[in-house]
């Protein structure tokens, strides 16, 4: 175990693992001469060449779809899109290239690639640099989309990512680089389509993924403190495939539910876990499940604004208050 | 009218080629002339679904390209590739049975017409999104280098893929780079009723190398000698690590799929284009050359219309995928959680009511 | 009032428009000599001239990016994307550019433009061209997503979103293109963001969009007949903004929902409908929403494995069946 | 290392330029110098946020670019561009004012310092996206043509942005469709900490006008009078329906933004770029050649810190936006059921359980 940043968890693995297997390798705008613009690649250049340090032009569909094609010839391309937004232009290389041909040539060729990219709003980088489009990816068959919120996590899944035949979409997230945590020394990979249950409870679900998980370990923490709720934490981890099994044996056992994601609300990541929920947990739910996200608005730049438009700790704790009170309501009333 | 401005290159003489490596380019382009029209009744059968898009009058150009590669280089195309698939000696039974969505297909049935896959005959796609096979085709020649391997990738592309962004990433990528990739625009004067003049600036499309200091090379498209010393050319370049840029002028004899009758086309060009077939023309040329008479034509053409019964009949007899294998190909690395059900099937089994007795 | 089909409603629809307003103009790939791939614009190259029937390279993000940009100036493209699968490749144009230029620039510009296109599968088109991807619209603030089901509203939402000063997403659908229906002669634009009650009923509400809806009419005539069902359809018509006032009244009367949707069921349009329902009919609700989409997996060509994929009528008749046994056990238990 | 590689032309004579236009050359390009120092300034006390990308090294090329343009003429250009907004004549505190992210912005505060927008004087952004607004300036000229006006539309890029799609997709369907355009590559030798050379299989930009057929010129950006020269060339083609484009070889004083350190350049590079730093060479020039004096330079540099003091203050007394106009600009059309609601609202009000009294 040693304690360190989520951003070094994922520097130390992406070396790790370009010692272990010769066919892994970096592709991404930025990621040698420039050390990467959050730095997540620092070193990696001067240590491997540039033969598996790739710099690419600024050509997203052009690089993405070029790792496309190496990974069916065998390579493991790990892909850094600087951000995920950037990633829109990659997009038809992705769903309808990467996330396809394994099935649609009949299980002929693999694509073991790996896109890392951050998601992440709140500093003031305006519309079309503070959005989580998570949901593009996670929406299609194909394709397998992890999202750790701990340095832990960020290990393991990468390792997970980086060994699995599949495409791969890891979302990293801006404001979770410096956070630290405890990480195993060994290298063993999680299970990609689990999430993890990281604090237990009765209370009530809070469910979260990257950014937000990490939120609703901090809110469940203090509501414990301050107002002794017993409040148990789902980190999806996976986006897709989406463990509803841990979800909805959660909340039958605790009765309600919050979701809270960093996207758009409507039609967003935390839309088809409520819908899960209340369905499968349908008789166990006492409350609606709450949702707590993005306000659906392109993103302004103005300071204020910002703040206004993303998802608080008291927004979240707003949510469960309600929603606790919502159950409190509906028990009093049986 | 399309072809009018577009300057073509005087023939290569073919001189040089034998006696018979003419004959079989000829049999070549006859098999992919009659799989074609083959292809075009099933469709019209409804044997075939989906899109259909034939080589019909790009028989030279696609067995010029394809002779030119070892069977150990790659091909990525796009979704006009049956005679490609032919060329790059999968069995016709498989490329028509692919077409029938059976599971004898290349691709298991999964890809129809437009996404013929055979790794071991080194096809990989096949595919339907224009200019999708660009930086996939980019990729793999990156794979080869470095791998430090001596294959090389050819990419097909038409005319109007030009146009797209994947065209200039790709190109500036494998130029930048030096990968081991010969870019092919197979250039029919057409992209569905668009003319190559109304969607490229520059209609000669080779000279687009230049934006990427790309060698490049335009050639008649018409005799498959020329096509295929053309591309010798451009694959000796790439596999020396210098990509290259070859233009092949073709045309395209019908429609742009099987349901396109192909109204935006004159009946003068039309009666043009029956008259100087390809295919007739080159038979005409080796017959005048005394390289194949009556007779060998005659052979040839049973040769191949037995080719081609038989791959119909082989689809005809291959069975359909069964229903039960839908969800086989999602993820080559299997993973808990995978959504696995059939429209309408519940997320969750009804559980028994509290305090109910099911 | 004349019964004419889908297609002829939109073609109709385009042309009046084009003679009303000289600065709508019609852009995209095909539309003109070749009379659209599925002959929606035939015969107005002919009547407009090659100024306002702009025959494009096939170059989706440029030539959508250039209808953005000529709407910047005042005039009103109207863009037709071939099918909905190649508009990601356009997808940064349209959400980066089209959805963000109001706001992003403190609403100095508008953006008055359509981007018509059509959605469907079930005709062998295999992975890349068999998808519905409305989601990737409807989830952004700043678009306007709209999905007619019948030649009536094919015309009063295109009337609507042609006069519309945001970009708005006109979702059609290739199996509709041949449907019949009544269209009223007036010009009446209808309005955007409004479902409708197609068929009011009391014993479950169906739900659906696009090709969808008309499967839902269709359903639920044929259960009244024989089963003597009185089921409530919701055409959702607008998928964002999403009406979910008519959803949740609908539903509060029916105590019962199915959703049906073309798109895959995992963080789909449907998703986002459920949980909707499940929250705001909460204590309505006398069973789990259902939902009925396509089997999760990348589209195979051969037919009875499309089949097995796509959403039949069948399926739609099972899940109203199972909710309803599932509604009586419930209140059969209260 | 960037620029050893790139040919530089030689310096077109500004002696034709009036002394008083380059007196203005020279105070516009000291505006630009003072205000971005301002701005970098400002930013590190986090008075602005986001990135913050500064036109240092680049104002010869911006007051030259933008000196040829009529103030009806149209301008889409990228985040660099406080220089572009200030030479379109906006007002130097409703710049800094967006930067602060304030409502006397130009954008309202809600683009901040790559979102800079005016309608009024026809700057139409401002944009994040790399090459994002290539395919918006496209179409703009389109409307022009269209409307058969006058106009013209400008569009800056920079030398990394020329390896996008977009870019290529753009120059064809301007070329294609004879748009009033100009493409004006602002070849700083680097996009981020990548030389063009290592993103450009042909680092001479403006050769890439070739595969459209457009025509195009390479110019030193050091020298606002040849740049402003070469500029009148191209827009006054463009406004022919011929679309142009244009390279000025420029070189950026600092990090990409801000923050950046620009460790990947090295010790003599960074010196060399002090040593000849394009402001200091132009005023010597200037002076040596009688047109300006120390007593007249020391005014403009008094007269430009007062301006850019008085933006500073300006910004700082700005209101910020109210988070009550949160959901002002979401629509421009207004209609039902639009999302108006802030994190951790509830989408339904709680309603009064059934049977229970609340
Ligand atoms: C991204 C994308 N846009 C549009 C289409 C529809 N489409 C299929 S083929 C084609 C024409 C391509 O023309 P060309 O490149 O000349 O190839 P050809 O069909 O002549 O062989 C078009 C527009 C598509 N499949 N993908
Ligand atoms: C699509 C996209 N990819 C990547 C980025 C990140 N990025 C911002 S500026 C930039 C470099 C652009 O270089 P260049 O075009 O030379 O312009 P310069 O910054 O030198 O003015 C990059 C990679 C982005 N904003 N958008
Ligand atoms: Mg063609
Ligand atoms: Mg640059």
């Amino acid at each position: 175990m040693s304690l360190i940043t989520y951003r070094q968890a994922l520097h130390d693995t992406l070396r790790a693992e370009m010692l272990r297997d010769e066919n892994v390798f970096l592709m991404g705008e930025e990621i040698g001469v420039f050390e990467g613009s959050y730095k997540i690649t620092a070193g990696l250049l001067a240590e491997f060449g540039e033969k598996r340090v790739r710099d690419t032009p600024i050509a997203e569909e052009g690089f993405a779809g070029a790792a496309i094609g190496a990974a069916m010839l065998g390579l493991r391309p790990v892909v850094e899109m600087m951000t995920i937004n950037f990633s829109m232009l990659a997009l038809d290389q992705i769903v309808n290239h990467a996330a396809k041909i394994y099935g649609m040539f009949g299980g002929q060729a693999r694509v073991p690639m790996v896109i890392r990219t951050p998601g992440g709003g709140g500093q003031q980088l305006g519309a079309t640099h503070s959005q989580n489009i998570e949901l593009y990816y996670s929406f299609v068959p194909g394709m397998k989309v992890v999202a750790p919120s701990t340095p832990a996590d960020a290990k393991a899944l990468l390792l997970a990512a980086i060994r699995d035949d599949d495409p791969v979409l890891f979302l990293e997230n801006l404001a979770l680089y410096n956070t630290k945590g405890e990480v195993p020394d060994d290298d063993t990979p999680a299970e990609i389509g689990r999430a993890a249950i990281t604090r237990s409870g009765t209370d009530l679900t809070l469910i979260g993924y990257s950014r937000m998980a990490n939120v609703a370990s901090g809110v469940a923490a203090e509501l414990a403190d301050s107002d002794g709720l017993d409040i148990e934490v789902v980190d999806l981890r996976s986006l897709r495939p989406l463990d509803r099994d841990t979800i909805i044996s959660s909340v039958r056992k605790t009765h309600a539910a919050v979701v809270l994601e960093d996207d758009w609300l409507t039609y967003g990541i935390g839309a088809e876990v409520a819908a899960s929920i209340s369905d499968g947990a349908f008789d166990d739910l006492d409350a609606p499940v709450r949702r707590v996200a993005m306000a659906e608005v392109p993103m302004p730049y103005a300071k204020p604004l910002e703040t206004a438009a993303l998802p608080s700790k008291d927004d979240v704790v707003g949510a469960i208050r309600q929603t606790l009170a919502a159950v409190g309501r509906r028990t009093a009333g049986v | 009218m399309a072809t009018q401005a577009r300057q073509r290159q005087r023939r290569t003489p073919a001189a040089a080629a034998s006696g018979e490596r003419l004959r079989q380019f000829y049999k070549d382009m006859l098999l992919i002339r009659r799989f074609e029209e083959r292809a075009a009744r099933a469709y019209t059968e409804a044997l075939v679904g989906g899109y259909c898009h034939l080589n019909l009058g790009e028989e030279a150009a696609v067995v010029g390209l394809m002779g030119a590669l070892k069977p150990t280089d790659y091909l990525f195309t796009n979704y006009r590739e049956h005679g490609y698939a032919l060329m790059r000696g999968i069995e016709p039974k498989k490329v028509m049975a692919e077409l029938y969505g059976r599971v004898d297909g290349v691709s298991k049935g999964w890809g129809g017409s437009m996404h013929m896959f055979d790794v071991t005959h080194r096809l990989l796609g096949g595919y339907g999104i224009v200019g999708g096979q660009l930086p996939l085709a980019t990729g793999a020649a990156l794979a080869i280098d470095y791998k430090n391997q001596e294959d090389v990738v050819m990419c097909t592309l038409g005319d109007g893929t030009a146009a797209i962004g994947a065209f200039h990433e790709s190109l500036n990528i494998a130029a930048l780079w030096h990968l081991p990739i010969v870019f092919a625009v197979i250039n029919n004067g057409l992209g569905m009723g668009t003319t190559v003049e109304r969607s490229a600036a520059e209609p000669e499309l080779y000279k687009r190398g230049a934006a990427y200091r790309m060698e490049s090379a335009r050639v008649d498209g018409s005799d498959p000698a020329s096509v295929c010393e053309a591309a010798g050319k451009a694959i000796e370049s790439a596999r020396g690590g210098k990509p290259y840029l070859l233009e092949v002028v073709t045309e395209r004899l019908r429609g742009h799929s099987v349901v396109d009758p192909a109204k935006y086309r004159s009946a003068e060009e039309t009666e043009r284009l029956k008259a100087h077939d390809i295919l007739r023309v080159f038979g005409e040329k080796l017959a005048a050359d005394g390289i194949l008479d009556d007779d060998a034509i005659a052979g040839i053409e049973k040769e191949v219309a037995d080719i081609v019964t038989e791959a119909a009949d082989f689809a005809a007899a291959s069975p359909h995928p069964d229903a039960g294998t839908l969800f086989d190909y999602t993820y080559a690395s299997p993973v808990p959680n995978d959504s696995r059900r059939l429209p309408g099937q519940p997320l969750f089994e009804p559980l028994p009511l509290p305090g109910v007795p099911t």
